[in-house]
Formats: C-alpha cells, structure tokens, sequence
C-alpha cells in the first residue's frame, strides 16, 4: 500500500549505456531553418533514470524522439552531432538496423495514453506485435508474453484484459500498458516523455511506482522526459535541465535540488508550488521560452535572467564542469550563488 | 479573508446534476455528476474544489452557473436563488459570475479578434457598439498585463498564459462577484502559472472578488484558497480552512491526494511516507455501495460498505463525510494506519 | 458484431418505412385527378366515380399508403399504366445489368481510389501526391456521362476496341459481358474513384501524424507494417463514409449512362417510366434503389464496426 | 499596429481570409476563370456573333468556319452563340437549385445543431429519408410527379440538395456549440441568437461556403444530365447538358458538338471545386502557436 522509496543511487556496475554528443536539429519553419537542438550532450548509464527537464518548447521532447530517429521529417533534419549506444553511432546506422533497435534495445513511452495507442487493435495486440517482430516469436508466445508483461505492470485479470481495447482501459491503465509494450522486449532503455502528465496525481504516483520497480528488477535505463520537478525528485538519479535547446545544467538529483548551478535552474526551482503554506507572491521566470527562430545570440537564457550582465550577450556560453559529476551552461558561473529548493 | 457581511456570497445546498446517456437499445444510463453537495463561498473568498478527474468538480462549477441543467438543490448568490431563475433574468444574473475555462486555447473564438471577444459582455448587457466599449477593452487589457495594442490580434498570436489574462479580461469586464476558474491555470508552465495566480491575487484584493477555483492539483490550490473542499465521485467528503486540510487531513481520501503530491526535494521525497491508491475511480454510474471511496481506502470498516457517512464538524475546522470521524477512531496517523497495513499491503 | 448488424437493421427498417411513405406521397404532387385520366375520354361523372372507387381514392391518403405497402412487401407494386406489365417484374428483369454496370464501376473506384489516395497521402507534397491531387480535382470536376460520350467515341468509334452500346448477361461469356460493360463502368467509376483517392489521401496523410503510427514506429515495425496495419485500419473509416455516398450517387448514375449505352437496366426503365410519367413504375423503380442503397449503407455502418471497435458498444 | 489601429476596432475575420485566399494560387486562377465564364454568358447577347435560333441551312454541320468558329449544329445553328446562351440557362439553373437548398437546409441546421433534442431528431430523420435517394433519381421521381420543365427540375433538385447543407450545418454547429468559447458566451450571458449569429454562423460559415461551392458544381452536373435526358430545359432553349444530348446524336460525324459543351461544364466545374477547396485552405484555422 505504502512505499518509503529512497532514491538509490546505482552504484558500481554505471557502465555506460547511451551519450548523446554535441545533437544539432534543426526544423523548417516558415521563418527558414530554426535550430531546435543547438548541440545536445548528456548520457545514460546501465540501471539509471535520468531526468530531462525543461518548459514546453526547450527541446527534451525532440531529444528523446532523436535517440530513436523518431523526429518527423520533413520539417526536421539532423544537422550534426553523435548518439552513441555502446559502440554504434544511431545517427550513422541504416534503417533497417534502427529499426531493430526501436522497441527492443530502446523503447518509448509517450505522454497521451489516450491516443498513443491504436484504437483499432487490441492491447494484447499491439504488445505481442512488438514481440512477435524482435523475437520472431509465433502468434501464441506473443499473447503469452503480453500476458506476462500486462501482469508484471500490474494490470488485474491479465489473460483476459489482453483482449481488451484501448478504450475499454482507464488512463491509467492505458499508461500501464504503454510500459509493458515498452517493456515485453527487455530494452535497456526507455525514453519516457512525460508520461504522467496526463494522469491524475494518484495514478500518476502508481505510474512513477512502477518505474522505479521495473528499474530495481529489471535493470532498464530510463531517460525521463517531464517539466514537473517534483516528479524529478521524487524519481531520478540525475537531472539533465534544457532551455533554448540547449543543456544549461546536469547534476545528480540531490545536488542539483540543494545547489542549482545555473540561473534558469534557480528559476524553476523557486516558482515550484510548495504544499508548505499560502505565500504572498509566486516567484515567476519572466518574460517567454524564445521561439527556435528567434533565439538570443549569447546566452540563450540571457533575456530572462535576473543576473544578466552585456557580457553575457556577445558569444556563445559552453557547458562547463562545476564541481564532481555537474556542468552548467553560466559565464557566471564562478561568481553566482544560487538558492536551491526549500 | 473579508466577510463584510456575514451572510455568504454562494450558498449551495443539496445540489444534485445528473446526465442521462441515453442508448439506441437497453436501458437509459444516468449518472450523477454531482450528489448532493453543501458548500459557501464567502466574500473575497477563494473556495478550492480539488478531485481526480471525473470527480464532478467541473460538473460543479458549470452548474453554478447553471451551464449545465441543476436536478435539485439550491444555489443562491447574494442571497438570491438562481436555480428557478428563467431566460432574461438568468441572463441579467451572469453578469454577477463569471467563468475562466481550462483550455486557453479553445476559449476564444478563433474567429474573432480578442478586443472583440472582451467587447461582448459589454455589448450584451450594456447595450455598447464596439466603438463605445473600446476604452474600456483597452483598460482590462492593460489590467490583466497585457498591451493595449494587442487588441486587434486574434487569438492565434498570442501563448497559452496570454489567453488566460485574455480570458480573465473578459470575465471581469462586468464586475462580477464570483469567478468560476475551471482548471483555469492546468494547462500552464509553472512559471506562467504562477504569473496567472498573481494575477489573480491581485485581481481579488483589488475587486473583492470571489473565486471558486478547481483544479487537481493540490500544490496550486494550496497557493491561492483560504478554504479547500475535496470531491470524490460527485461527492464532497471534506470542506475546511486550506491550513488545516492541508496540515490535517481527515479524510484518508484527503490524505491519500496529499501524499501522491511529489515533493519538489529529493531529500524529503525520500523520507516521506506515501500512500499509493490502488485501482482506479470506479465508474460513476455504479458507485459502490456505502461510502464511495470504500473499496480504494485503507482503512475501511464494515460499515462503510453499508451506509454513507455523514457529514460532520472536524475539531478544528470544516466538515468531513467519513466513519472514523463518527463510529471509528479520529483519523489521526500511523496507530491506525499500521494496524490497516498487514490488510492491503502488496508492495 | 451482431448486435450491431442487429441495431442497424432496428434503424433501417423504420426509415425504409418513412422512404416509402415520401415514395408514396410522389401521388400526391401529380396534378390533376388521377381519376379522370383513367376514365378516359369525356368521362361522365358516374365514370370518374367508378374510377376512383377502383383506384381506392375513396378512403382517406394514408389507409392508401397502408394498401399500397401492404401489397409492396409482399413485392406487388401494381402494374404499367402503359403496358400493364407488372412492376415487380419488370424491375427484376431488369435488374442483372444494372446491378453488374454498379458492382464493377464501384470495383473500378475503389481500387483506383485507395491505390493513388495512398500512394499519395504517404508523401504530402511530392510529385505523385500533386499528379495525383491533381488527376483527382479532374476527375471530381467532368462529367461522367461526358466521360461515357468521350469513350465511346474514342474506344468504340475512332477506335473500336468495346462495343459502343448494348448490354449482354454474364451467362453469355464473362469476356463480352466484361467488354460491353468497361466503357460504361469506367465512365461511372471516375468521379467516384477520385473522390475516394482525396478522401484516402487526407485520412492516410491525417493518420500518419497520428501518436499511435509514432508508437508503431517506436516499436521498430517495419514500415509497410506502420502503414498496411496501424494507418490504413483507422484511414479507412471516412473512406468507407464516402464509398457510401459515392454509391449512392454511382446509382444515379446508372439513369443516364444506361440511356447513353443502351443498358437494358432499372436506370432506363427509371427514365422511360418518368418520361411517360407512369407513376406504379416509378414508385417500384424508387422503392427499388431506395432498398439497394440502404443496404449499401448497412455495409457501410456494419464495416464501421470492424474498423473501429468503439462502435461495437454504443 | 499603428496607434491609429489601436484606437479603432477592426472587423474581424474577413481581412485574414482575403490575404489568405489570395495566396493560394490555384483557387484564384478558378476564380478568374469562373468570373470570365459568367460574364461571357451573361453578355451572350451582345457578345454572341449569332442570335440564338438563328438557322444557316447549308452551312449544317460545319465544323469550325470563318462564319462560325466553333462549328454548327444539325440545323445549322451557331454553336459558339448557342454554348454562349447554354452557359446563362445552365448558371441560373444551378444557382437556383442551390438558392434554395441553402433557404431550406442552413436556418433548420442551425436550429437542430443549436436546439438538439425532439426537433432535431425529426428534422435528423426527414434528411436520412431525403438522403437515401441518389440526388438525380429523386429529382428526376418529382419531375414524373410534375412535370418536366427546367423550373421544376430545380425545384426539385434543390430540395433533394437541402439535406446536405442541412447535415453540414447542423453538425458544424453541434461541434461549434461544444467550444470552450460558446460556453464563455453562454456564461457571459449573451442571448441564444446573438450567439448563434455572432458566434456559430461565423465559424460555420467556412465548412458551408465550401459545402455551397461544391453544391453549385454538383448541381450544374445533375443540370446537365435532366437536361441530356429532355428532363430540364425544353429545347430550343438551350443549357449546355441539353446541347449535349443532341450533339450525341451527331458523335459520329461531328464530334466537336460533343467536345464543347462537356468542356463548357467541366471548367466551370472544375472552377467550383477548386474554388471549394481554396475556401477550405483559406478558412481553416490558424495553427497553434506554441508557448
């Protein structure tokens, strides 16, 4: 019923699994070319759930669809940059080899359970069809196994529920059988893009439950897309924070909630709603996200940031280290004291 | 919190809504929205309706207003009934309550510029051409943050926090006493959340305005309402000042809410300790039998099965709809709650 | 699956009801007393009587309508006020060329259509989407049976390839039966056949921007499985929607095509039968395509159910 | 925006709309061929080289001449003159048909879309019944009731069209009625008929003009073939499905009086549909714009 998780930390076997280096994209807009991605880096290792966090329009949707060569294109394009999985460049291999690795070495788990999966199919379908095209499995070990997986998600009466239709299961249900889809071919990544934000509180506190147990018995890796700090802390071993397309900070969870690096950071953290009391004023980033086409020169964050100075306009600012396992994106970075959450 | 008068602004008592689905063959299928619900909103007051979706906290609110049709039950604003009121007066009526929607997107005609949009209240009730409410359009654009200029723009150009001052422009622009806010700030990023519940702040202590703010997400709530009431399957089962509910809950679906909120601090999302609800709402056209959380909460009794709790006072503020708080033990922590724990345990 | 055929067919039934009532109320705009024309030349008015208490038209409009369906299920329209044929007859006989013209022109559509509506949809804006957008706009926009003078005198005259008019049963050989009907099949099957293709293209072009084709795809399906299954099921529900109208007006059609290719069919006994204005027969021509096309549309609503298992339920 | 902009409103709606249909190059290419085509027609009378029964005995039949320069008929009238006067008759007529589907089906739409309930399922009902029939049957069942007689053939036509507009109508307002926006004037407090007036027709209105561009090229098809079938105009007066219907008689010595009049009818239908579908481009909506 209860659950006391502490965020363990996956020590000694964080061998590498996925590192994303200097990801350009860019989109075709009616203003011309706009950067979307200016050169992404993070990575992931072996057991690990890092968080991608961001507002809408900082580019973690598009960085999670890039890993599997998802981004629609036209409008988009790759114009730079490597996505290493071990040893093999994804955004060099062939097609057909990407689509060996989709849903069986690395899956994805979208925001809208509503509409993600087909309605014209059953769950146990769809489940045992991703199955059934990794394992060349018969018809019957497909079912088998989407039986297995929708029970190992949770979901009650699964011989029987595996015939069901997407629209005779809850939101949260659909949700659950979003992961074991993702689940049924033992990937060693999921790329999860908000998939809680569509759901009630509860039934998102089953959901991020259930990563966190599929990650101590099955070992995935996961790459968790949200704008929802709260969610990052309650669920993450790192966090990767984007705006403008770019990386501005990447921290282990405790140390970038306690030490925000980066001003933007700061921001997000101290406009969180608090459960504490009634404040008088929230604290709010001012001004917009930049649209891709009209991205600031210097600092991309500049505009919007309290500690601004003309400096910080004139070049690009590069991620640098700022202490053990952190980089920030700050020409400050040395001087600034930053607050962290209360 | 001002009560000038002692009277509340809204006073809802026994307030039923139900839809009828109805079905090619088979029998009609009704389902109650909203059960008999019991609630005030004083002046200047901010009341927090929060529930899961499918709650009926919407349901709620739109019945107000009466956007949807009321079964039965009373609600009366400033003292006057509104359920029994007819064509022109119901009309007159809306001048005073205003809504501000979920969606920034699909709140504003599309077809039409804004200025135009926050022209209409004006052109219905004070009987004003364009030209005549133009000044006044301009000023609750500059009101609610926006520039004047943007005035002629269509909806189109402007983000999803824009639309909402757009939208909350619009419903102030006849003084109303109560503001309805439907999930009013759900589909924002934090930090234009934020700006939006400024605004709102602002708004209310400059206008004495009333709000009736649902969302479902508790931390905004906690931001904004000096009071909170709790729906659970078109039923309310808790009402009570913000501070206690929060610090307080008596309603273990109260508790259960709180605890699924994350912690915005990996040190103390650590330490707490959270209750994880199992299976999901039931449907509401066959709601359980007894209390209809029974079959979710972990400290059911036999008697929630049977009967439907009543709603009593809580000792330091508000009212519940729960057993523990009549026949069982006060809901007050982890005693009970370990002797529950060999029942439903299966993490 | 069957409750839903079931359902549909507790729909149709009433509205099959109500189309006959408006077929029977055609009567009623005739001009003139249907009673003096039957009792012929200077009629004394104990004729006209005599006649109208044969014709029925003693007893109030609707017990008429009661004795006219009454006799209509039973498949007893009347007769020719010209030939005294019977109508139910008449129509059978007549009905094996019509309904081969309307099976292959609708045959001819669809494959054309949802060929070049796909082809088309799964690359917006390339060279086959705008040859075929284009071909479609054409195609909607001439005439059909402009379209039938065109191939007669181009594949029957200029070049004679298929016989320019005439009809003969598929008893006598599939080949002349296919070859008399090609001409005029196509000529229905253009307009139809485009208005699926643009239908097909903008469902399949819709669906592939869909989140569950980006999930097939996330999946590592191969493509033509992202396609043949994921997109093409759910594309398929306003493509059956227009196959319905289509089909409906396709046997409009027929009327016209028929009388240009000389296709003994109903649609020509339609036209003869309104030309002479001999009502029993125009009643039983109506009621006739009225019952084809409303159990086109009960394939339709029933096809619905296999394409989106929501429907199932309602 | 100039602050001259800003102290006045502006009329919404129909300034985006031109500069989008203006855009779209196709659409405005139908457009221009459309106008040509009517005002060609309608000044048949002083345009025409010939009147329109004028008879040139030996010239039957010609073929393209000096004298006649799309050819004669088999009584050797002008074909140019009589494609001239065919294009008015056929217009009008399709424009009547279509006058009085939009008089019948758009107030009945609104009101079921809006209204819902008892009214709505009847008037539901009746179009299923008028819908089952292909448009031309029904027309041509009505004409065998009345009368042939080109009146009368639209007449019929444009109830049988009725429905249509009807179904367009009533469903885009029912989605309409559903918007966030109708509620917030609903809540406002703004009377039923404004809103329908001010808030529905205008958002209906795109779905129904491309629904009436359409119709006006069904209708000129469904013209054309009554006409082909001696249903619609009576000869002499000519339409162009009616010279149709006589040039076939002629297919084998002068195909040119089959040619003309189908490409007379398949441009301006043409025309019409694309015109459709550049409203449809044209009044769609904007695009989200992100946050």
């Amino acid at each position: 019923m209860r659950t006391g998780q502490p965020n363990q930390p996956t020590g000694g076997t964080a061998s590498e699994l996925l590192r994303i280096s200097e990801l350009r994209v860019d989109f075709a807009t009616e203003h011309g070319w706009a950067n979307v991605l200016g050169g992404v880096s993070l990575d992931i290792h072996d057991g690990e759930i890092v968080g991608l966090v961001g507002e809408s329009g900082s580019g973690k949707t598009v960085t999670g669809l890039s890993i599997l060569g998802l981004v629609p294109s036209p409008p988009g394009r790759t114009s730079g940059g490597h996505i290493w999985l071990h040893d093999e460049d994804l955004t060099e291999v062939a097609e057909p080899r990407l689509r060996q690795i989709r849903g069986n070495e690395i899956s994805m788990i979208f925001q809208e359970p509503m509409t993600s999966l087909n309605p014209a199919f059953t769950v146990g379908d769809q489940i045992s069809e991703t199955f059934r095209r990794h394992r060349r499995a018969s018809r019957k070990q497909g079912t088998q196994r989407a039986v297995e997986v929708l029970d190992l998600v949770g979901i009650p009466n699964a011989a029987t529920r595996v015939h069901a239709y997407p629209h005779e299961f809850s939101g949260g249900m659909r949700q659950r059988a979003m992961i074991a889809m993702a689940l049924c071919c033992d990937p060693r990544l999921i790329i999860a893009d908000e998939p809680t934000t569509a759901l009630d509180v509860t039934v998102q506190s089953q959901i991020l439950d259930l990563l966190r147990s599929m990650r101590a018995e099955i070992g995935t890796g996961i790459l968790f897309i949200t704008h929802d700090l709260g969610v990052v802390a309650e669920l993450c071993d790192r966090v990767v924070v984007m705006y403008g397309g770019e990386v501005v900070e990447t921290a282990p969870v405790h140390d970038l909630f306690q030490l925000p690096r980066h001003p933007y950071t700061e921001g997000l953290l101290s406009a969180m709603p608090q459960l504490g009391s009634r404040t008088a004023k929230l604290a709010s980033i001012p001004g917009h996200t930049p649209e891709p086409w009209a991205m600031p020169n210097g600092c991309r964050f500049g505009p919007r940031c309290t500690y601004h100075q003309e400096s910080c306009s004139e070049s690009p600012v590069a991620l640098e280290s700022a202490g053990t396992e952190r980089q920030a994106r700050c020409a400050r970075l040395a001087e600034l004291n930053l607050r962290g959450a209360s | 919190m001002t009560a000038s008068d002692t009277d509340p602004l809204v006073r809802v008592r026994g307030l039923n809504v139900t839809f009828a689905q109805k079905r090619l063959l088979g029998p009609t299928r009704s389902v109650r929205a909203v059960h008999d619900i019991d609630f005030d909103i004083g002046r200047g007051e901010t009341l927090g309706l929060v529930g899961e979706s499918g709650s009926g906290k919407s349901t709620t609110g739109r019945a107000l207003l009466r956007l949807v049709p009321v079964e039965s039950g009373s609600v009366q604003l400033a003292g006057q009934e509104l359920t029994k009121l007819r064509g022109g007066e119901l009309r007159k009526l809306r001048a005073a309550m205003q809504m501000v929607f979920q969606d920034p997107y699909s709140s504003l005609d599309p077809s039409t510029t804004v200025g135009a949009s926050i022209t209409e209240p004006f052109r219905v009730h004070q009987g004003l051409s364009r030209n005549q409410a133009w000044p006044r359009v301009l000023e609750l654009l500059e009101l609610v943050g926006l520039p004047a200029s943007h005035a002629n723009r269509y909806p189109y150009e402007f983000s999803g926090g824009q639309r909402q001052r757009i939208a909350i422009a619009r419903a102030l622009a006849l003084h109303p006493k109560l503001i309805v806010c439907d999930e009013a700030v759900s589909a924002l990023d934090v930090s234009t959340q934020n700006q939006v519940i400024n605004l709102l702040e602002e708004l209310r202590a400059e206008f004495e305005l009333s709000y009736l703010f649902i969302a479902h997400d508790l931390a905004v709530v906690r931001h904004i309402a000096h009071r909170v009431a709790v729906m659970y399957l078109g039923r309310l089962v808790e009402v009570g000042p913000a501070e206690r509910v929060y610090e307080r809950p008596a309603h273990p679906y109260t508790e259960a809410l709180l605890s699924a909120i994350p912690v915005p601090n990996p040190q103390r999302a650590g330490e707490r300790e959270r209750i994880v609800l199992h299976g999901d709402l039931p449907d509401p056209a066959d709601p359980p039998a007894g209390c209809p959380f029974q079959n979710r909460c972990g400290y059911a009794m036999d008697i929630c099965r049977e009967s439907m709790p009543p709603m009593t006072e809580v000792a330091d503020g508000g009212t519940v709809a729960c057993h523990l708080q009549t026949t069982g033990p006060r809901l007050a922590g982890a005693v009970l709650r370990d002797a529950n724990l060999s029942v439903g345990s299966g993490q | 699956m069957l409750l839903l055929i079931a359902r549909r067919l507790l729909v149709t039934i009433p509205l099959l009801i109500l189309v006959s009532f408006l077929i029977y109320s055609l009567i009623a705009l005739v001009p003139g007393d249907p009673a003096v024309t039957l009792a012929g030349q200077d009629p004394t008015p104990e004729q006209i009587a005599a006649a109208r208490e044969e014709l029925g038209l003693t007893d109030p409009f609707i017990v008429q309508y009661w004795h006219w369906l009454v006799n209509a299920v039973q498949l007893d329209f009347g007769a020719s006020l010209f030939n005294s044929e019977p109508v139910a007859s008449a129509i059978a006989a007549r009905l094996p060329a019509t309904l081969s013209l309307t099976v292959l022109a609708l045959l001819i559509a669809i494959l054309l259509g949802v060929a070049a509506g796909t082809l088309a949809g799964l690359r917006p804006g390339s060279w086959i989407d705008r040859v075929a957008t284009f071909s479609a706009s054409v195609g909607v926009a001439v005439p059909y049976f402009w379209v039938g003078m065109i191939l007669v005198l181009l594949f029957a005259i200029q070049t004679p390839l298929f016989p320019a008019i005439g009809y003969v049963p598929i008893g006598d050989g599939v080949l002349t039966w296919a070859s008399h009907l090609i001409l005029p099949a196509t000529a229905l099957a253009i307009a139809p056949a485009a208005v699926i293709a643009r239908q097909t293209r903008a469902a399949v072009a819709n669906v592939m921007t869909e989140d569950y084709v980006r999930t097939a795809e996330a999946k590592g399906l191969p493509r033509s499985r992202v396609v043949g299954k994921h997109a093409l099921k759910n594309a398929a529900l306003p493509v059956v929607t227009v196959f319905g109208i289509e089909a409906n007006r396709l046997i409009g059609g027929t009327v016209v095509i028929e009388q240009l290719f000389a296709i003994p069919g109903v649609g020509q006994l339609a036209f003869t039968s309104v030309f002479s204005r001999d009502m029993p027969m125009v009643q039983g021509v109506l009621l006739t395509t009225a019952v084809l096309i409303l159990l086109i549309n009960l394939l339709v609503d029933v096809s619905y159910g296999y394409f989106n298992p929501r429907v199932r339920q309602l | 925006m100039s602050d001259h902009a800003i102290e006045h409103p502006q009329a919404p709606g129909l300034r985006r709309f031109l500069r989008r249909f203006r855009t779209n190059r196709t659409a405005l290419v139908a457009a221009v061929v459309l106008a040509l085509v009517t005002i060609i027609s309608l000044s048949a009378p002083l345009l025409a080289p010939y009147s329109l029964h004028e008879i040139d005995v030996p010239n039957r039949l010609s073929g393209p001449t000096p004298e006649h320069w799309l050819g004669t008929d088999s009584l050797g009238r002008d074909t140019l003159s009589r494609l001239m006067y065919a294009g008015q008759v056929s217009l009008a007529a399709a424009g009547l048909a279509v006058a009085i589907a939009i008089v019948l089906g758009v107030p009945l739409g609104l009101l079921a879309g809006y209204r819902g309930g008892v009214l709505d399922w009847l008037l539901g009902r009746g179009a299923d019944v008028l819908m089952t029939f292909p448009a031309v049957v029904l027309a041509m069942a009505i004409i065998a009731a009345t009368g042939p007689g080109l009146t009368n053939a639209m007449i019929a036509l444009g109830v049988v069209y009725s429905p249509r507009l009807f179904r367009v109508v009533r469903s885009a307002t029912l989605s309409v009625r559903q918007e966030t926006y109708v509620e917030a004037s609903i809540s406002i407090g703004t009377p039923a008929l404004s809103i329908i007036a001010r808030r529905i027709l205008p958002n209906v209105l795109s779905p129904l003009l491309v629904q009436i561009s359409l119709m006006l090229a069904a209708a000129l098809l469904a013209e054309a073939a009554l006409s082909l079938l001696g249903l619609g105009v009576v000869p002499p007066t000519p339409s162009w499905g009616g010279l149709l219907g006589v040039g076939f008689t002629e297919i084998r010595t002068t195909p040119l009086l089959v040619w003309l009049p189908g490409i007379a009818i398949a441009i301006t239908t043409l025309s019409f549909n694309l015109i459709g579908d550049g409203l449809r481009d044209a009044l769609g909506r904007e695009t989200r714009k992100g946050d």
